[in-house]
């Protein structure tokens, strides 16, 4: 009788005390937010989509052998011996013609494995995140450009040369890059 | 016990079934003969100097290139008495890998042992549900010996992408977004 | 309350197979005994899952019952399964590290770690202690992430809702630090081969601290008010699923599983790893306070203590931090991961128990056989054993006790 | 009917002249309508409400989208539901299909028949009101039932049965409670109930005979839960094991008509509990029964009588604690029920019983009130008192029994 008596009790006190902090919930304010017409501020080491700049790639495929998911395809062919001479941005001179650069964003995986390797840096993630679409192929992001402007003079060779006029265009490159992956 | 000391138990009790030992890697183990294992894991579970009392993981793996070709069953034994770690290690070959269970000592052995003939194809003998466990029921084949090709199809469905988008794209498909001409942000992230 | 005792031996007592096993001799363990043709006429097939809302994913379990009695019940995995083994043959090391973020996707950085740990080991790399410390806060904040998660629905598995939301808040606030951090949200690819994948960001450790202060003096006191020690909650689960430690341990429970049960075994303390054994804190056993040891309330309850432990060593993590001369944290990332000639087997506590990795390499880029030993596919292979002889609503309080990840199961 | 009448004589006095037939029907059809129509379009303040107030508890915002504030969320998805094709499953037995929704709306619409919402604003006072609320309302059961039977579905049939089972313990001490009050009035018209309570707040039957009515009130309101197949008693759709229970395979209108009874069905309960504990129509104080007149400069308002006001605030304030319920309470078994039904309520209940009926025939204490006024106010504000005491003193020590329970973790 008495365990039973102390059962009902303490089942009873129990709700109660539970009570009492849903009670004080109803009042702290919400945590959630109304998602399209409030954002989160992303952190600016957000791993989103994928975005390759492609005026500063120099077709070396270290992305593509680094994707553990085969998403980047990429064609290179040689430039022809009497193309004008061009440069990335950070200086690394372009040899070969980017044909065809694809990234597969429906099979992209966020690991930022691709962006280590490159020595141009010119494939990175972004922060963008609203990118879904109802139609699949719309996902295969097809980066090469038919009418892309170069630089067509050694950045390095410029900013050291006296009295030049202005900096390069391109955003300068980071100074070290971590070694590995 | 150190594992030399394992080792020279095992090898006390049982003499010519211990075919092998490698004691100095980085995961030592005992090589055992396949028929053996059911008691010389019942012993190691039962004799209290050792008292394997847990089967951490128990592994098949496929040598195709070796010689000659073999498959091996890794049995990795944990003692929660006296806190020591030891393997196992059956040498199959590559035909017909049969191998005595070793659920009867080890609980934990029936789900990996299903698991090591649906992937692997070793069979464990006097088994109690030889099933698939990972694999549908009427799948062909076990996908983790390394001679393993993907089907075409699996009940009618394609078990590989037909075609993956970017190799449409390659041959001449206008399908894909681009190019883009902006830059977004967060280029040189990683410097910060 | 007798009530709990009555309802299983209801289900052992007449008629039907009873499994001479149960509670078990553990040399019986290990058989199945469904009998598919030997169906009592007043027994029926219950099929839960793959698509039942409390199956925490796909998981699919056949029952046998009588009215709402389990006579045996019979799991199916694999729904999910997409051979990691078979990926990790064909990708090069840092090429695992996603695949390993996949299999339990609520606490991907305790794989990552254990992997990278794993490669590190065969390939002799020492990490800094500072990366160590690093490895020490994010595996921990992702215990308290993964706990989190688990409690919480295991409470809605239980009928309550509410503090599943308050639990994934204070994970979302965890997430955050993710985020911040590397980048990512829940699959992080943050543990690398000798070390981790981005410094920690300035103001991290006050971050931590604030988020730390809010979960140790709200979070985790409502927690216990509002359900753990509620009447029903506890009633509900005291005297379900009672998995004595001999049975645990022959069926390879591990983690929280296994010290809810009673032994008290961490790999923190028994084969530390990352400096663990520089901290202080304790390992949380079950203590069977409303009934027998070993119970779903003792399993849930070590995942909820263990949830301030981990808080404990984040605050000791966090000094040293603090007062810890920064590093390059990609010092130690070698060029080629290219692991010797060998093989190793290596085991890290996982929030969900010990991940096991058995790693066999031939000196190549890729790994020549993964194995990985998950947590919980050990934990369901217990499953048809504890689940002899329960309600059906005690099936669904002891999937969500045993704590599963399909995407670890099934690989 | 002789109100209605009278109404309808003061709106039309042609129907004076009209055929007795048409004149009965039109006076039986108005009030069926009007309640109808105020009592379906219930469910969608009902619904908003639950979502609003879930959202709240749980750190969240819930509905926000539709309307202002999401207002309109709920009519939104009864345009949904009711556009939504009903799907047949194979299998299903048709005709029990069908009818057991309407059935069970039947159950959940019919006790507003004796409903009192004001002196004369009742749409018939029957003589055996409150033993036609039991009996109608039951009539539910036999439509849950026939929607786990006709489904064909293994889930819907556990749920049926549960609530088979849940429904006929809890009845019983239901209506042991029921005849609390009935004993007091010796009436077993609602409108009677009611009228024995006037007198303010302190003639309201919770707080006669103090111990006792309050004990009884809450017995009232959890076998009333059960009932209702509200948390923590839900088992009969418990989702988290029967996935939806009895209406699993039910969808579009029919299900919405599930959902319409189970939320008609609370109001109900709440509103029988007030009027039989919480004086019905009758405002706490005597004054505030009826406001006005109001003279505003020429114009004349009133007297309005507030009692439908007053009943409303009640029964909305009870479905309040509802939901408040639901959202902080895990679900209980099947079997744990059946314990709270007949060892837990029924006991309290029968000692209720016998010792108000002896009070009742004590002559001293018939009314209740000589013996109440001068002993039982005292005492029940010490005891209010005593028990915020207790609350407190016990919460700390639960929070202190947590935090040693926390910290003494190690075997």
């Amino acid at each position: 009788m008495r365990q039973w008596l102390a059962d009902v009790w303490e089942g009873f006190f129990t709700v109660l005390v539970g009570m009492r902090i849903t009670w004080r919930h109803l009042f702290t304010s919400p945590v959630t937010l109304q998602y399209p017409s409030v954002k989160w501020p992303l952190p600016p080491r957000s791993r989103m989509r994928l975005f390759m700049k492609y005026e500063d790639c120099i077709g070396c495929g270290q992305c593509v052998r680094a994707c553990p998911v085969n998403c980047i395809s990429l064609k290179a062919e040689k430039r022809p011996a009497d193309a004008p001479p061009i440069w990335a941005a950070n200086g690394q001179p372009i040899k070969l013609h980017v044909a065809v650069f694809d990234i597969d964003m429906s099979l992209c995986c966020y690991c930022n494995l691709c962006t280590y390797p490159c020595p141009t840096d010119c494939i990175y993630m972004t922060p963008e995140y609203e990118f879904a679409t109802s139609d699949i192929t719309q996902h295969l992001y097809r980066f090469a450009k038919k009418d892309a402007v170069f630089l067509t003079e050694d950045p390095k060779k410029k900013a050291a040369a006296p009295g030049a006029a202005a900096p390069p265009p391109a955003p300068q490159t980071p100074p070290a890059k971590p070694a590995g992956a | 016990m150190d594992p030399k000391a394992i080792h020279e138990t095992l090898v006390a009790k049982f003499g010519e079934k211990i075919q092998g030992a490698s004691l100095e890697a980085a995961s030592p183990f005992s090589v055992v003969a396949a028929e053996a294992i059911a008691e010389v894991a019942a012993f190691c579970k039962a004799d209290p100097d050792l008292a394997f009392d847990n089967l951490m993981c128990l592994a098949g793996v496929d040598y195709p290139k070796e010689t000659p070709p073999r498959m091996e069953v890794v049995y990795q034994l944990l003692s929660y008495t006296h806190l020591h770690t030891f393997a196992l290690k059956v040498q199959l070959p590559r035909e017909n890998p049969a191998v005595p269970t070793v659920e009867r000592t080890w609980g934990v052995a029936n789900w990996h042992e299903r698991e090591a003939w649906d992937l692997l194809g070793i069979t464990f003998l006097g088994h109690s549900d030889p099933r698939r466990i990972l694999l549908p029921d009427d799948w062909e084949g076990h996908p983790l010996r390394k001679d393993w090709q993907d089907p075409e199809y699996y009940n009618g469905m394609h078990v590989k992408p037909t075609q993956q988008m970017a190799e449409r794209a390659l041959a001449g498909e206008t399908i894909g977004v681009g190019p883009f001409d902006f830059t977004p942000p967060n280029r040189h992230v990683k410097e910060e | 309350m007798p009530s709990e005792t009555t309802a299983r031996e209801a289900g052992r007592g007449e008629g039907g197979p009873v499994d001479p096993a149960w509670p078990g001799q553990p040399e019986a363990v290990g058989t199945s005994d469904w009998d598919q043709d030997g169906l009592d006429t007043d027994e029926m097939i219950v099929n839960m899952g793959p698509q039942h809302p409390a199956t925490h994913g796909v998981l699919r379990v056949e029952l046998r019952t009588d009215g709402e009695v389990v006579r045996a019940a019979r799991p199916h995995i694999g729904y999910l399964h997409r051979c990691f083994e078979k990926h990790c043959e064909n990708v090069d090391y840092p090429g695992v590290m996603p695949y390993t973020d996949r299999m339990d996707y609520v606490a991907a950085m305790g794989n990552t770690l254990g992997f990278a740990l794993t490669v590190e080991k065969l390939s002799g790399i020492e990490v800094s202690p500072y990366v160590q410390t690093i490895r020490v806060v994010m595996a921990e904040l992702q215990r308290i992430a993964s706990h989190a998660v688990a409690v919480g629905t295991y409470t809605m598995d239980i009928g309550a809702f509410t503090p599943f939301l308050h639990l994934l808040r204070d994970r979302e606030k965890i997430l955050d630090l993710f985020e911040w951090t590397c980048g990512a949200r829940l699959l992080y690819n943050y543990n690398w081969v000798g070390g981790v994948s981005h410094d920690l960001p300035d103001g991290f450790v006050r971050a931590t601290r604030d988020l730390l202060r809010e979960f140790d003096s709200v979070t985790f006191p409502e927690l216990l008010d509002l359900i753990i020690h509620n009447r029903i909650f506890v009633r509900r689960l005291s005297h379900v699923g009672v998995c004595r430690p001999e049975l645990a341990i022959s069926y390879d429970l591990t983690g929280p599983n296994l010290r809810g049960s009673g032994p008290a075994r961490d790999l923190r303390k028994d084969a530390p790893y990352s400096g663990y054994e520089t901290y202080d804190f304790d390992v949380c056993v079950g203590k069977g306070q409303y009934g027998p040891l070993g119970s779903c309330f003792d399993r849930n309850w070590v995942r909820t203590v263990e949830m301030r432990e981990s808080s404990k060593i984040l605050h000791q993590a966090l000094d040293r931090l603090e007062k810890m001369e920064r590093t390059d944290v990609h010092e130690k990332v070698p060029k080629r991961v290219k692991p010797p000639k060998g093989e190793i087997y290596f085991r890290t506590e996982a929030p969900r128990g010990q991940l096991g990795y058995y790693l066999v390499s031939d000196g190549n880029v890729n790994p020549y056989r993964v194995k990985v030993k998950s947590p919980c596919f050990t934990a369901m292979s217990v499953f048809h054993h504890l689940a002899k002889g329960m309600m059906i609503a005690d099936v669904i309080a002891l999937i969500g006790s045993l704590d599963i990840v399909l995407g670890e199961i099934d690989r | 009917m002789d109100a209605t009448y009278a109404y309808l004589v003061q709106l039309l006095p042609a129907a004076a002249g009209w055929p007795p037939w048409l004149v009965v029907a039109l006076i039986a059809a108005l009030p069926a309508l009007a309640c109808f129509t105020f009592m379906s379009l219930g469910p969608l303040v009902y619904v908003y409400a639950e979502r609003k107030i879930s959202a709240f508890m749980q750190d969240r915002l819930g509905p926000m989208r539709v309307g202002p504030y999401g207002l309109l969320q709920t009519a939104a998805d009864t345009v949904k539901l009711l556009f939504k094709e009903a799907i047949f499953p194979k299998g299903v037995d048709r005709r029990l299909f069908v009818i057991a929704p309407v059935l069970v709306n039947v159950g959940a619409f019919m006790p507003f028949v004796v409903i009192p919402w004001g002196a004369r604003l009742q749409p018939a006072d029957l003589n055996v009101g409150v033993f036609y609320v039991v009996a109608i309302a039951s009539l539910s059961t036999v439509g849950l039932i026939m929607a786990g039977w006709a489904s064909n579905n293994k889930y819907s049939l556990f749920g049926a049965m549960r609530s088979a089972a849940q429904i006929v313990s809890y009845e019983i001490p239901a209506v042991m409670i029921l005849l609390v009050p009935v004993m007091i009035v010796g009436s077993l018209s609602l409108h009677d109930i009611t009228e024995a309570q006037a007198g303010g707040l302190q003639s309201w039957f919770l707080f006669r005979y103090f111990p006792l009515m309050p004990v009884a009130f809450v017995v009232f309101f959890v076998a009333g839960l059960a009932e209702t197949n509200r948390a923590p008693f839900d088992i009969p759709e418990a989702e988290s094991e029967l996935v939806a229970g009895f209406h699993t395979e039910y969808s579009g209108f029919f299900f919405a008509m599930f959902f319409m009874a189970e939320y008609t069905e609370m109001f109900v309960l709440s509103a029988v509990a007030s009027v039989l504990f919480l004086g019905g129509y009758l405002a706490p104080v005597p004054a505030l029964q009826q406001i006005g007149p109001v003279t505003i400069g020429s114009l004349s308002i009133g007297p309005v009588a507030t009692g439908w006001l007053w009943l409303w605030l009640k029964a909305w304030s009870l479905v309040f604690v509802m939901m408040w319920l639901r959202w902080t309470l895990p679900r209980s078994r099947v079997d744990q029920l059946m314990y709270i039904a007949w060892k837990v309520l029924l006991p309290i209940a029968l000692v209720l019983v016998a010792v108000v009926g002896f009070f009742v025939l004590q002559p001293a204490t018939a009314g209740g009130f000589p013996w109440d006024r001068w002993v039982g106010w005292p005492l029940a504000a010490l005891l209010v008192a005593f028990l915020f005491f207790v609350m407190v003193r016990a919460l700390q020590w639960n929070r202190r029994r947590a935090q040693e329970l926390a910290a003494q973790v190690t075997p």
